[in-house]
């Protein structure tokens, strides 16, 4: 039974929510000047609050989600979020704190914002910190600004290219581009690590900056990090972290001991803000002394018992975003780690790593295992076992019959350095019995190859809607309930979206 | 373990085992032994609270800010608004909050379809034809906006209004010096544009400008379609898009882009977020948008379904030639936006900004009345205005809230030295006509003292009284 | 995919939630004397935090509930609540305040609940009341405690029999007994209504009081009803109302009027708490002078300016409740009433009357109607036209067909004099939308009598589960997880309520 | 037209039409006319508020309560104690808590089957073999087991210890009372039983004993299983069940009947209720349960599902022969206890009666040392404990509230004028090792005071403190 939109359960007259009268003489729109007036009203819909809840209702029951089963999705760390975080974010005391409100009477928020800056500078190793940008994304569009602006300080104003390994994920080069880097792919080595050699090929007195993530996106830690980043900063370069994966590293070392400059965290990822069906996140960027002065406005301080709001920074970069964050994320992210403190977090790590070598270890019965080592919290397999057997199925088909088990399929199509690959992230929240459960479901899709191919080609077949037909999207653009949209004649490259990568998550 | 982590120590064991190392200690062997030094701490704890004394602290933390329970007239691109139960019920909903981004559309339906409906509500508001799932907030949309011009116009000038937020103008001048290798240039609106736009004609990507702007001044907004016109930029339009529930759609107006926030559409105010950015532009232009968007579409059997598409202008796709870097965006605040609108319907939105108008016209006439009080704003505003002061504003600022448990506004001195005796004043359906009368006879008491303290020291009773509000979880 | 229950999941030492640790020297177990410390823990399920979130919210989307779907069950008043009303009883002011805090810091719930009782008061026209029971069937007996009391005050003991028609909710008859009553009950006559000669032939000097609901469960309106509270107060008897089927007639006219001395009210039917499941409700019981020095302790007062609890009453009948009743709901009941106002509330019940008899005119094209007359707030058909096309097909079928059509069956076999019937009350929170959506339910099961009966004798087919076997539990009683109980080889008596009476509802 | 009725006036004219009458009032012919006169409304207002205005209001009643802020002490049989956020988040699905009894059982299974595992969970506790879906709290529990021992050995006598919970004790009074033909007696628990048990031994139909008693004591319960032996009576005992969690089950001590209340399994305490009783009891008793009682079953493709059972003890079948009249009972609650239970488990458990029994005797430690104050309770007992003091209890809760916003606790001349020195004093994990400190040396000031009050008048500022928190929504 698919649920209509709301448009189509409207009814002109209806209201879900009562509002207050008029209490004085003049109505509003006498105070729009002629011609400013709104002619017709939008077509907002009508509907009852019953109307209105039974919709949502309804709708949510059509999502998978955390709370109803597992989703490994590799680079999403979808973690369970501790119902607690989500009470004290929504206490009356921070919610309804306008971000104009002066310091003085904001001390509270202001005192759990400059505590978890301490927290992540002590987690990390870095010296300063900006809690600002609304999600990784942004942290690295920050980061990069500040670099920019580093190398400009000291007029060094050749470093235009950036270092970026072409297992990173697409933010990366995207947020290098808005700062009018150009991006320079580094291949991977056969090894699904950077490539000593070929860095050293790529970089020059040109060189901004790279921006690595480690582990990397196929799970693996760059062991030659201390290499990396040292060769990077001999050729006048900074080195840039991308932290959506640590959920691996925790407490097992420092990312600026690596010899990083910067690095965002997303604390929708590690911790543990629900992901809220794509947001609101946070991506606070750490720095060390060098980059400092360029951090954006305002920052966070502490002087003589009071917290304060200092705009103040001649060097910095200026204001990335309207006020002062994702505050309500932020204290999200403050009551996870003090769920936790460092062992708990340590324990958060090295168990998300067990979890994913326990899993590979199983799969790898039945799957291919594109690199053998030991994996950090997540792994790349790939469908070529399955496909051999069955020329319609691949990646996407497998993700689809995974549907019908119960389980979110893994991000599949990423990195693109690993044709028809799948990657797996546990994460720590789920027990070995979820483990064994999914594990089981994967042998039998895997058997099914052999004894029904067709079920799987065809999955999924148990979902509230079956294949959704993403071509007829692309050539019928339908994005407004009323509005007619030209059809397109897309070319392949326009679709591209649509049979493999839109698959990809992260 | 903990009650996050369910694996007891036996199972540990087996798990290992099945791996085939010894200890967990064995998983990082590929993570260099000069990297595991231990950790010094300066403040963050070695062990975890249990929720009851996390809960028990954190609400003692809620506590030290008196500025939420204090009555606030505080707008400037955050407002507080009634926020209907119906959309927290809504909201707290799990399966909207701990999904993921609905890239599997046969298991994401629910977040899929709320966002359609989303998309077609704020595109009904501007007039527009598309509007994409978020961005973060007004500030980045309008630099979304401002870079989306420059890659469709294949043109480099900016010409920005300065009544704009000037969050959004800050926000902007940084994104735009990151990017380089583009011009920014100002213009006051009341002043004739021609002679203001100093560059080429032809090199003008986009004319911005906000309306209401952040004096809370209304235009017509025909000469900037003018200008536009006449040089072939692009216009792009700033709004609250609640005041769109009286105002008449920018597209009218000729916008190419609008952009704003979504936040007073069932948001908390939160101390600055999360909020949410949204861009509705022309058919014609949403190959260029930003971030997410959603169409509807069958499933195999023809049942009506929904999806992510356009996806070739994504970062996912297309990386460095994405229209932008954005991926996470603000779903659960567009969420509580949908839910909001939908309950409220045209009507009830447009009373909430009539009753919000028709009480900031009311304090307004008040507040004149006062002498040496003048109007900053121009003469059409609806809920949000400017005054001038005999006094500096943040001395006004300092003793409303003080002596009156009152936060009066916001002190233009902050972005604009020259404005120093200029309060903006935001008025909304939760500013009830008491809190009107309360607020001007504070006000005429802290210009007739001429802003010297009339209590001895310290806070007031006032402060701490209303310090105890719990407005319901808004 | 059955959820399994959490003592299936359960695993040796995990917990869901963490506790603070011990700040003292002694463990508490020393504390206990010997031979009273607990030997075997008790087998509580052993999970994480996520196990238990997955769980129940998996087990809650097995429900119907209002808020996913139209719950037409006659007598129960299944009306979407406002979320307001939700909130406002949350509020940590009220919840956190314990039934034993000196007046003085409850001052606010007091308040409340005094305005409480005042607006039951006009909207009933009693002159007392009291809050405390906690749902309609406490009220009754509470009620009937009142009036025995009455009687004995009066000396007059040889009132030992309370008149209660057929039609009757089976709580009406269970409430009596409860206070030493006879019960006598009077046959309804072939309108469905009061046979004033039955009456008159029942009524003596042993009547204590008649029980009656109006309109009656069959939906009508007692149209007699003044002379049948007169007759029974000629009797020396009183007249208790019961108060289940308010939602008819708010506004139109008041209680008292009618005759009763006593009433209840169910305030999770007429205002609107959610049911929960079943319960928790509330059950207020307002009276006339006659009875009022014999409401329950304490009574909620005001003097001076202060709300006060007076437990010095020397006639009441003494506690029926710890502390003052479930105030969480009367908060509820009093936050909706403050919605609606009486205009509201009179516009509540004719629109619950006109949606009922809109829905009674459509379907009496395929169903059978017994009673043609206007009905109140609910009505009753029959499967007769539909039994007679197919033997297998009654109500109980027609109901779990309904299932398939994703709507809640009304409530059936109830009342017990009409064979085969079904109640229907749609409240008036149901939009013409929705009620034409079930006519056409409707209109399509009778078409597959013809069509396809199968399907219906089959029915349900898209539930969660399938037809539950209720003989099988009640012959295989399995009420504890851990425990094996004796199979029973339970008489048809046993099992009446397996085939028949249990899918009746209020 | 309201949001919650959602027809338009076309819409009514349509159905009226279908109807076939004219107007509204013709639906209502049948009342008499002489029943339709005006209302005349003394307090109930006309007009609804808006859901704002409500919150407004109620918001600010929710003020007037300065005792919720407290910090308190107070037990008596409801207990503050720390709600873990997921229990609130599992309640408030809407599909649980909108649903109605799960009469119908393909579409209930969700309900059933979370009742199902509360009678699983419950039974453990006990000790018992089946457990009922509850009854309205702990007092009507304690009545329903007195009137199914009554029916159960078809005798009339039921002997009481004079240490229960004294709220209990007044409703079995009433409801005895009422019923009629039965007799209460009531007994010293500290004395011989023997002597005390003035009627027929084969006529006694339930020793009714309460384990901690209202005071807190713990005893041996082999007196009265003894006695309940030699007389052929049933042993019902009414427990706190969250001292279960130490306490060995009362099935080991012969109980045949179990009752208590599980409002301390994630309930708050709510001004009274709502709360949740339950029954507990023998395989061999099952069939005279009082109101529902869920059992495990197939459906026709023989896939576990779970139903209502054993209906003919309940007033929709068997009317006046029912084992009780309830019907609507407290599911919700019951929801959140097994949420509670579910997240807590054994070990949970175990910690929570722990840490609130080893502060309690911290505390007890001392006021002991105070002078003149002594133990009133006997000297076992766990979170709960009685004193007498050298004033008045009621003077030290007064004080004790008014000069330090503290709560200490119940004064039991409320209850029994002869323990008008006794304050009743319970501590749970709420109540933080400080919070003690604070009470002990505030309760030192008071009996030093001798209860004269040290402030000139009015309430300190203390309490006006206290009374800004929000214990976060329990
Ligand atoms: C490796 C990696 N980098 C960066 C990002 C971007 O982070 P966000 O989505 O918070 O903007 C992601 C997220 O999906 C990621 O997986
Ligand atoms: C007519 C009638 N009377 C009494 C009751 C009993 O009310 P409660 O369930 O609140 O105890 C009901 C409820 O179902 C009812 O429908």
């Amino acid at each position: 039974m698919a649920e209509r939109t709301l448009f189509e359960q409207s009814v002109a007259g209806r209201q879900g929510v009562t509002v207050p009268d008029r209490s004085t003489n003049q109505d509003a729109t006498s105070w729009v000047p002629q011609g400013l007036l709104r002619q017709e009203p939008p077509r907002l819909p009508e509907v009852s609050q019953l109307d209105a809840m039974r919709h949502f209702v309804r709708l949510s029951q059509l999502n998978h989600a955390i709370d109803t089963g597992f989703y490994p999705l590799g680079s999403c760390t979808m973690k369970y979020n501790p119902k607690i975080c989500d009470v004290v974010g929504q206490l009356a005391g921070f919610t309804q704190l306008h971000p104009e409100t002066p310091d003085e009477f904001a001390q509270g928020t202001l005192e759990i914002v400059f505590r978890l800056q301490q927290y992540l500078k002590d987690l990390t190793g870095f010296d300063a910190v900006t809690l600002q940008p609304a999600a990784g994304a942004h942290g690295e569009l920050v980061g990069m600004m500040m670099i920019k602006a580093y190398h400009a300080s000291r007029h060094d104003l050749k470093r235009t290219e950036v270092l970026i390994p072409d297992s990173a994920h697409g933010t990366n080069p995207a947020s290098a581009v808005m700062c009018g880097f150009n991006v320079i792919e580094l291949p991977s080595g056969p090894d699904g690590l950077v490539d000593l050699a070929v860095l050293k090929e790529a970089l020059s007195e040109r060189t901004a900056a790279i921006m690595l993530t480690n582990p990397n996106t196929l799970g693996l830690f760059e062991k030659d990090i201390l290499e990396i980043t040292q060769l990077v900063h001999e050729a006048g370069g900074l080195c840039y972290y991308d932290g959506a994966n640590l959920n691996a590293i925790m407490g097992i070392t420092q990312i600026a001991t690596m010899g990083f400059d910067v690095m965002h965290i997303n604390t929708h990822k590690t911790f543990a803000t629900p992901h809220g069906g794509g947001g609101p996140g946070s991506g606070p960027v750490l720095v060390n002394t060098k980059l400092e002065p360029f951090l954006p406005l305002p920052v966070v301080e502490h002087h003589d018992g009071r917290y304060e709001l200092n705009f103040d920074r001649p060097q910095s970069i200026g204001k990335v975003k309207l006020f002062y964050g994702n505050t309500e994320i932020l204290l999200r992210a403050f009551a996870y780690i003090e769920c936790f403190g460092l062992d708990g977090l340590k324990d958060v790590s090295e168990t998300a790593v067990m979890n994913a070598n326990y899993l590979k270890e199983c799969l790898r019965q039945w799957y291919h295992v594109p690199f053998e080592s030991t994996c950090m919290h997540e792994f790349i397999i790939t469908s070529q076992h399955q496909h051999a057997r069955h020329g319609d199925i691949n990646t996407m088909t497998l993700a689809k019959r995974l549907m019908d088990y119960g389980f979110h399929p893994p991000t599949v199509y990423f990195p693109l350095i690993v044709p028809e690959d799948m990657m797996i992230e546990p994460t720590e929240t789920e027990s070995k019995q979820t483990l064994d459960a999914f594990v089981e479901a994967m042998r039998r899709i895997d058997e099914e190859t052999q004894t029904n191919p067709d079920t799987i080609v065809q999955a999924p077949h148990t979902t509230p809607v079956k294949r959704v037909d993403e071509v007829h999207a692309a050539r019928n653009p339908d994005l407004n309930f009323y509005k007619n949209f030209r059809p397109t004649n897309v070319g392949p490259d326009q679709l591209q979206g649509c049979f493999t990568a839109s698959q990809f998550c992260p | 373990m903990t009650s996050f982590i369910p694996h007891t120590a036996d199972e540990r064991q087996q798990m290992l085992d099945r791996i085939g190392v010894s200890s967990v200690d064995a998983l990082f062997d590929a993570v260099p032994a000069s990297l595991k030094h231990p950790f010094t701490l300066n403040t963050l704890p070695k062990n975890g609270r249990s929720e009851l004394e996390l809960q028990h602290y954190l609400t003692a933390m809620a506590s030290q800010n008196p500025g939420a329970g204090m009555l606030s007239f505080m707008g400037g691109g955050a407002y507080a608004r009634f926020i209907p139960p119906a959309v927290n019920a809504i909201a707290s909903r799990s399966e909207f909050y701990t999904a993921y981004t609905p890239y599997q559309p046969e298991i994401s339906q629910g977040t899929l379809q709320m966002i359609y409906e989303f998309q077609t509500m704020m595109s009904e508001l501007t007039g527009m034809d598309v509007t994409n799932a978020s961005v973060y907030d007004g500030a980045t949309a309008m630099s979304e906006a401002a870079f989306m011009a420059v890659r469709a116009t294949r043109r480099k000038v900016l010409y920005v209004s300065k009544t704009t937020n000037p969050q959004y103008q800050q926000v902007l001048r940084t994104y735009c010096h990151a990017f380089g290798d583009m011009a920014l240039g100002w213009f006051d609106p009341d002043q004739p544009l021609g002679p203001q736009f100093t560059h080429e004609p032809n090199t003008i990507a986009a004319i911005l400008v906000q309306q209401p702007d952040y004096y809370g001044t209304i235009r017509p907004l025909s000469a900037y379609q003018e200008a536009a016109k006449a040089t072939g930029a692009l216009l792009v339009v700033a709004v609250d898009p609640m005041t769109l529930a009286l105002l008449d759609s920018p597209r009218k107006a000729g916008a190419d882009i609008v952009c704003g926030d979504i936040q007073q559409f069932g948001n908390s105010v939160n101390f600055g977020g999360p909020y949410g950015g949204f861009l509705s532009t022309t058919e014609k232009l949403m190959r260029q948008l930003p971030g997410r968007v959603v169409g509807r579409t069958v499933d195999k059997e023809g049942t009506t379904a929904y999806t992510l598409t356009l996806q070739t202008r994504e970062q996912h796709i297309r990386r460095e030639k994405a229209t932008s870097n954005i991926c996470t965006n603000q779903s659960l605040n567009v969420l509580k936006a949908t839910a909001y609108l939908s309950l409220l319907g045209p009507q009830g939105l447009h009373r909430i900004a009539s009753v919000s108008a028709e009480r900031a016209h009311e304090l307004a006439k008040g507040l004149l009345a006062v002498p040496e009080v003048s109007l900053r704003s121009g003469d059409a505003y609806l809920y949000e205005f400017a005054v001038r002061l005999p006094i500096p504003a943040k001395t006004m600022v300092h003793q409303m809230a003080h002596q009156y448990g009152i936060l009066a506004g916001i002190d233009l001195g902050k972005y604009w030295p020259e404005e120093d005796h200029t309060l903006l004043i935001a008025v909304t359906e939760l500013n009830t006509p008491e809190s009107l009368e309360r607020y001007l006879s504070a006000f005429r008491d802290v210009i007739h003292n001429r802003g010297l303290s009339v209590l001895p020291s310290g806070m007031s009773r006032d402060v701490k009284m209303v310090a105890t509000g719990t407005r319901g979880g808004q």
